[in-house]
């Protein structure tokens, strides 16, 4: 597969098309049909979620959010291919990875209304905090491996990073980390063409990102990003490969159909033509195509489905709207083991001024 | 005019004086900016001179070494100070170097632009104040601007000086202070604090944004009769020594503001600094008033961090009446 | 047994105590480092773990920070401090914050060892003294052992430690001190100074290598009838507030000794802190005897640069007549 | 050439053999006899120096110093192709590179022997100084590079970099940079297979150095550096391209036959064998053997040269030895425009110590 799809010739790695017709039966992933219900439903909760996520921003819910729309295959192909002992290592438009991995929707909302415990991901086994410095986590996810390979574990790591991130000196050094080290890391290029508003094409003059990996002597591929059966393909191939610590670069090919973030307005830097044409390749669109072909979904029934989701999401963004208020100790009392003497000393200081000023009320 | 149509017309006009004046970062050109601070000035002046780049922070600086080195002036943008640090090396081992190295031989006259501090309730590494680091960086020069019209004055001799300049934006007041800026070219010397309010009880010195908040803290003093000189210090490397000594020597006593981490910030230096030169003087302790040892909460607890006018008046007037 | 061998069995203890503990670096692994430290490890602990990296200094830490997310303890060498800037944004973004960021769940008990000071003849970025740039970053420790004996036994407190500890060794007396040192463990509380001279007239602080210059110095004031308390900082971040102050209570004087520039260094902060707890009993300005603010210079001008106990015992002595 | 010698194939470009003779006439570089023979006499006088710097040091009369013994070719080929109007951007192993580009053998001494001076290279013109941190300089070519398009001046950068620094962030951000900005910088990597110990399998898994051009889009190949003519060639083609906007890589193999530098100890990390291997493919003799068989050199005549450069090399390191000390003034002036009022305090009260200290003399 990856042969026959060289990135060196700008091949591109798809299984189903535009239409959700199957291009290329032979690649077809081995899972059951339950298993494709099961991802498109996912698809469409973290596709609500995050247009919720958004106006919940707008009406002054939440500070920021990066929205996810028109990327979720990738998250999906993720969900379906990572085991419970395997590591995600993501940036931080991860929205349907950090779910599949166990991660609550009500954490990622906290995270987005500015509480550090969002992005501890308390009950989600194997995941990497919210990592905002670009490509700085891709490091950590070859340490990880390291570790993996070093303790014997069976477990694959799957770092994620966006276009943008591939310029960046971290990324070069993890892959070529990872390469020298054996490291079991599948890493993922989520190149949704911009990095805020900057283009793919002033981002870096490679054919594709997939070619990069040569540079490592690392097996790399470009993927249709909005076709969960090639992700879910691609990903399986790397899975085995980086187990057997040969790590892989996946290039995901997408679009980000929203804003960089809620502060962002795209209309700047890109065409409503450019979007129009990105729409007609979207994720969830084809895949639904796909299932309603084979029969497996039912269009009518999914308005239900939404509506259910919407008040699953409502519920748990209001959970996380009341969240207790951030107590001061939290401040302070997570940088050490134990706190040094001068910091607790600048708390208690701190602590007297808010006597004061109570007092004083 | 606010700080940020400030900082733009000031790149504006060296870009129009001065064609080896170039800009570029992450998203300078086409967006003008994730603040909208280089808005518009690459339509103007085309894409040659004002351009993005890819997403690397010591490629930015690197790079901008080297064009001074071939005879241009650039001035760059780190997203946000949170992010410099990928290009660290490229500042401390080059940018501040390359003139000492070659025995002045070749300068680096470049300005980097970087958007800092808190109170924007935005996520982690986007509200830091990390300015003692640079300044302790032989061979940069700092500088952090109050108010629109000192970030215009102050930009301008950045763009002009030929040595290297950390500019670091207060982000909270972009748009929060309004004030009648000259329309033309003028400059204000680098190295100089400035005078706000003479004073004769306290020293009051801050910087940045929060200048504004120890304002509040004078007035609030003012109400209970004690007479705060506050000293807006303008330059954090080199440190206008004179000015600060001279005021303490007056008032005997010194309260210094900061945003960033009370352990060898900016607050230790000043302290160091009357200790050497008006040590008699002094009637009560330094008290620093700054930011904890701590990395700056997310949002929700920002408000634990962020420093109020009350809390500077509460410790002006125990230093007051020490 | 030198510093290189008391820092070598340090590594060696732990290496065989804890399967968890790796090291690793450039050129670590089969050399046994430029200066030997971990010499014979690899042999006798295998390629698995104690090894070469490539040459990348933001990879060494960030991978070590994975490490430590997947149940290791890595011990990384920078091979100069003056090497370490590439590897300052995993160091400062992820090193020092993990643990904050995730409210515990992660930690990064990892450390970062790298040779620093000037004095060993070498060429530029090889002899700089930067750890007040460590010390201003929340989340991070920073010792620097002055004798073999401190080293081992901080070093092991270091390994065994649940933060980040930036472990800076001061190259220069890398062989120059012999002292017997137990072979067996034993350990060192990281965060206590040591008071090495009792005296009366005037504290004494210093750090690293400059603890043997701070000692000659101690001496000459004892000719004269100075009595000097001499005290070994050790850990830079956070800082013995204690020790110190208490000594400055009684001896009323304050000299600190460092080879870093001056301006934002620890000296200043040293000043702060006796401000703040010993204001009163101050009789003299705290005295500065540190690094210029400057690059430290090649060779040929180091003589320049560095402190001797001739230069500490001349402010010594002015300080005590103060 | 840049196709024929395609560096994914791991083909290696080279145009004489280890006995001299030509082993590709159509790629043999159009230089006079002429040229070639002052080239074989620069590497010669190069060799001489390093060797002679070696022997400096191990007198104790320079502090340190990294050999070039073994890649004399490469320098040599730069000398034959670099114009005035070019730039020079070397890393710390580029003795003949600095000789070319007009530094002098007393300023290279001047600073192995501790002075800043040493590396102003006054007299010469577009050369940046020594460049410790590895890699970081290659940054700085770019941005030269970019000047250079900017200003539209006739000029292109030669940056050189070692095996090692190829793993480096600032190797990756650099050639992206390049390759994005069209910038005229031909990147030259001295792959002497070693970084101090460590040696270029445990540096990368991609098959060469070359290889990585393509993560760039950039045209890239791989050189025997111990072949003065393929040197020569490729680097002419490659100025040509960077001419025209086009950055290119080189990969210029070699083998470091010395110390990494006068305190490294080789005997620890690699073998005799390999040494020997190696000293069979050793620049000057390549060309030596070239040069006899054109009867273009009289081996004869070669010791009488040699006594020549000895003396001038001793000549200009008892000129550098007696360069005037180190002024105290030399320590404060260069750091900025104006010196700062503190760092000339600073200054005034050393010397008052130092007035102090000679009085008590
Ligand atoms: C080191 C660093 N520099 C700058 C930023 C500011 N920033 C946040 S997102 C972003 C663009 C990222 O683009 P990409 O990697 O393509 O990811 P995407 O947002 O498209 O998912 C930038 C420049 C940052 N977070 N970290
Ligand atoms: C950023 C950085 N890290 C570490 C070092 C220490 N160091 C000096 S030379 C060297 C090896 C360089 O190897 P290579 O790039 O192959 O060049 P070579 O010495 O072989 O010419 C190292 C690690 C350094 N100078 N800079
Ligand atoms: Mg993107
Ligand atoms: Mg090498």
């Amino acid at each position: 597969m990856f042969k026959e799809y060289n990135p060196l010739d700008d091949k591109l790695f798809q299984v189903i098309d535009k239409d959700g017709k199957i291009l290329a039966k032979k690649h077809m992933p081995d899972i059951s049909d339950e298993r494709v219900i099961q991802a498109f439903n996912d698809m469409l909760f973290a596709r609500t979620a995050d247009m919720m996520a958004v106006s919940y921003q707008r009406q002054g819910r939440m500070f920021t959010y990066p929205p996810n729309f028109g990327q979720e295959a990738i998250s999906g192909g993720l969900a379906v291919v990572m085991r419970d002992q395997d590591w995600l290592v993501p940036a931080f438009r991860e929205l349907g990875a950090w779910l599949a991995k166990g991660a609550s929707l009500k954490e990622i909302f906290l995270y987005f209304m500015g509480y550090e415990d969002g992005t501890v991901f308390k009950d989600a086994k194997n995941i990497t905090p919210i990592a905002v410095p670009i490509a700085s986590q891709l490091l950590h996810a070859v340490g990880i491996g390291y570790a993996i390979k070093y303790r014997k574990l069976d477990s694959v790591v799957y770092a994620i990073v966006g276009d943008g991130g591939t310029s960046t000196g971290d990324f070069h050094e993890a892959l070529n980390f990872a390469a020298v080290w054996d490291a079991p890391v599948v890493f993922i290029v989520q190149n949704n063409q911009f990095a805020i508003s900057v283009p793919f094409k002033k981002q870096t003059r490679s054919i594709n990102i997939a070619v990069k990996g040569i540079a490592y002597g690392m097996e790399c591929i470009k993927v249709d990003g909005n076709d969960l059966f090639a992700m879910v393909k691609a990903l399986q191939e790397a899975a085995k490969l980086a187990g057997e610590g040969k790590p892989v670069l996946i290039e995901a090919l997408t679009y980000r159909r929203g804003a960089h973030t809620t502060s962002d307005d795209p209309t700047k830097y890109r065409t409503k033509e450019e979007e129009e044409t990105w729409a007609l390749a979207d994720p969830i669109d084809r895949l639904r195509k796909y299932l309603v072909s084979k029969k497996l979904w039912n269009e009518d029934s999914e308005e239900a489905l939404l509506a259910q989701f919407k008040k699953e999401i409502d519920r748990q963004f209001e959970e996380a709207e009341n969240y207790p208020a951030y107590a001061l100790d939290d401040v302070f009392k997570f940088h050490y083991a134990d706190m040094p003497a001068d910091l607790r000393r600048q708390q208690v200081e701190y602590e007297k001024f808010l006597q004061w000023k109570e007092a004083r009320k | 005019m606010n700080l940020v149509t400030a900082i733009n017309q000031a790149i504006d006009i060296k870009l129009s004086e001065d064609p080896n004046v170039v800009v570029f970062g992450e998203d300078v050109g086409v967006e003008g900016g994730v603040f909208r601070v280089t808005e518009g000035l690459q339509q103007k002046y085309g894409e040659a001179r004002v351009f993005d780049s890819p997403l690397a922070e010591s490629a930015i600086i690197g790079t901008a070494v080297g064009m001074c080195m071939n005879g241009l002036r650039p001035v760059v943008e780190m997203q946000f100070s949170g992010f410099a640090y990928p290009g660290f090396n490229q500042m401390i081992s080059h940018a501040a170097r390359m003139r000492n190295r070659t025995r002045g031989r070749y300068t680096t006259p470049m300005v980097i632009r970087m958007p800092y501090g808190g109170g924007i309730n935005a996520l982690e590494h986007h509200s830091e104040s990390m300015e003692a680091l640079y300044g302790h960086i032989p061979g940069l020069k700092v500088v952090i601007p109050s108010t629109p019209y000192d970030a215009k004055g102050l930009l301008i001799s950045a763009i002009e000086s030929d040595d290297t300049i950390i500019f670091m934006e207060p982000k909270r007041i972009y748009r929060a202070i309004k004030q009648e800026v000259p329309e033309e070219k003028f400059s204000i010397e680098i190295g100089k604090a400035k005078v706000l309010n003479a004073g004769t009880d306290v020293t009051l010195v801050a910087y940045g944004a929060m200048v504004r908040e120890a304002q509040k803290a004078v007035a609030l003093a003012k109400k209970e009769n004690v007479s705060v000189e506050l000293i807006d210090l303008r330059t954090i490397y080199p440190i206008d020594r004179e000015t600060i000594v001279n005021s303490v020597k007056k008032t005997g006593r010194l309260v210094v503001v900061h945003e960033g981490p009370t352990t060898f910030g900016v607050a230790a230096e000043l302290t160091a600094i009357v200790n050497e030169d008006s040590f008699l003087s002094l009637e009560a302790p330094v008290k620093r008033v700054t930011g904890f040892d701590t990395i700056v909460p997310l949002p929700r607890g920002e408000h634990h961090y962020i420093i109020t006018p009350e809390r500077i008046h509460f410790e002006l007037m125990k230093t007051a009446r020490f």
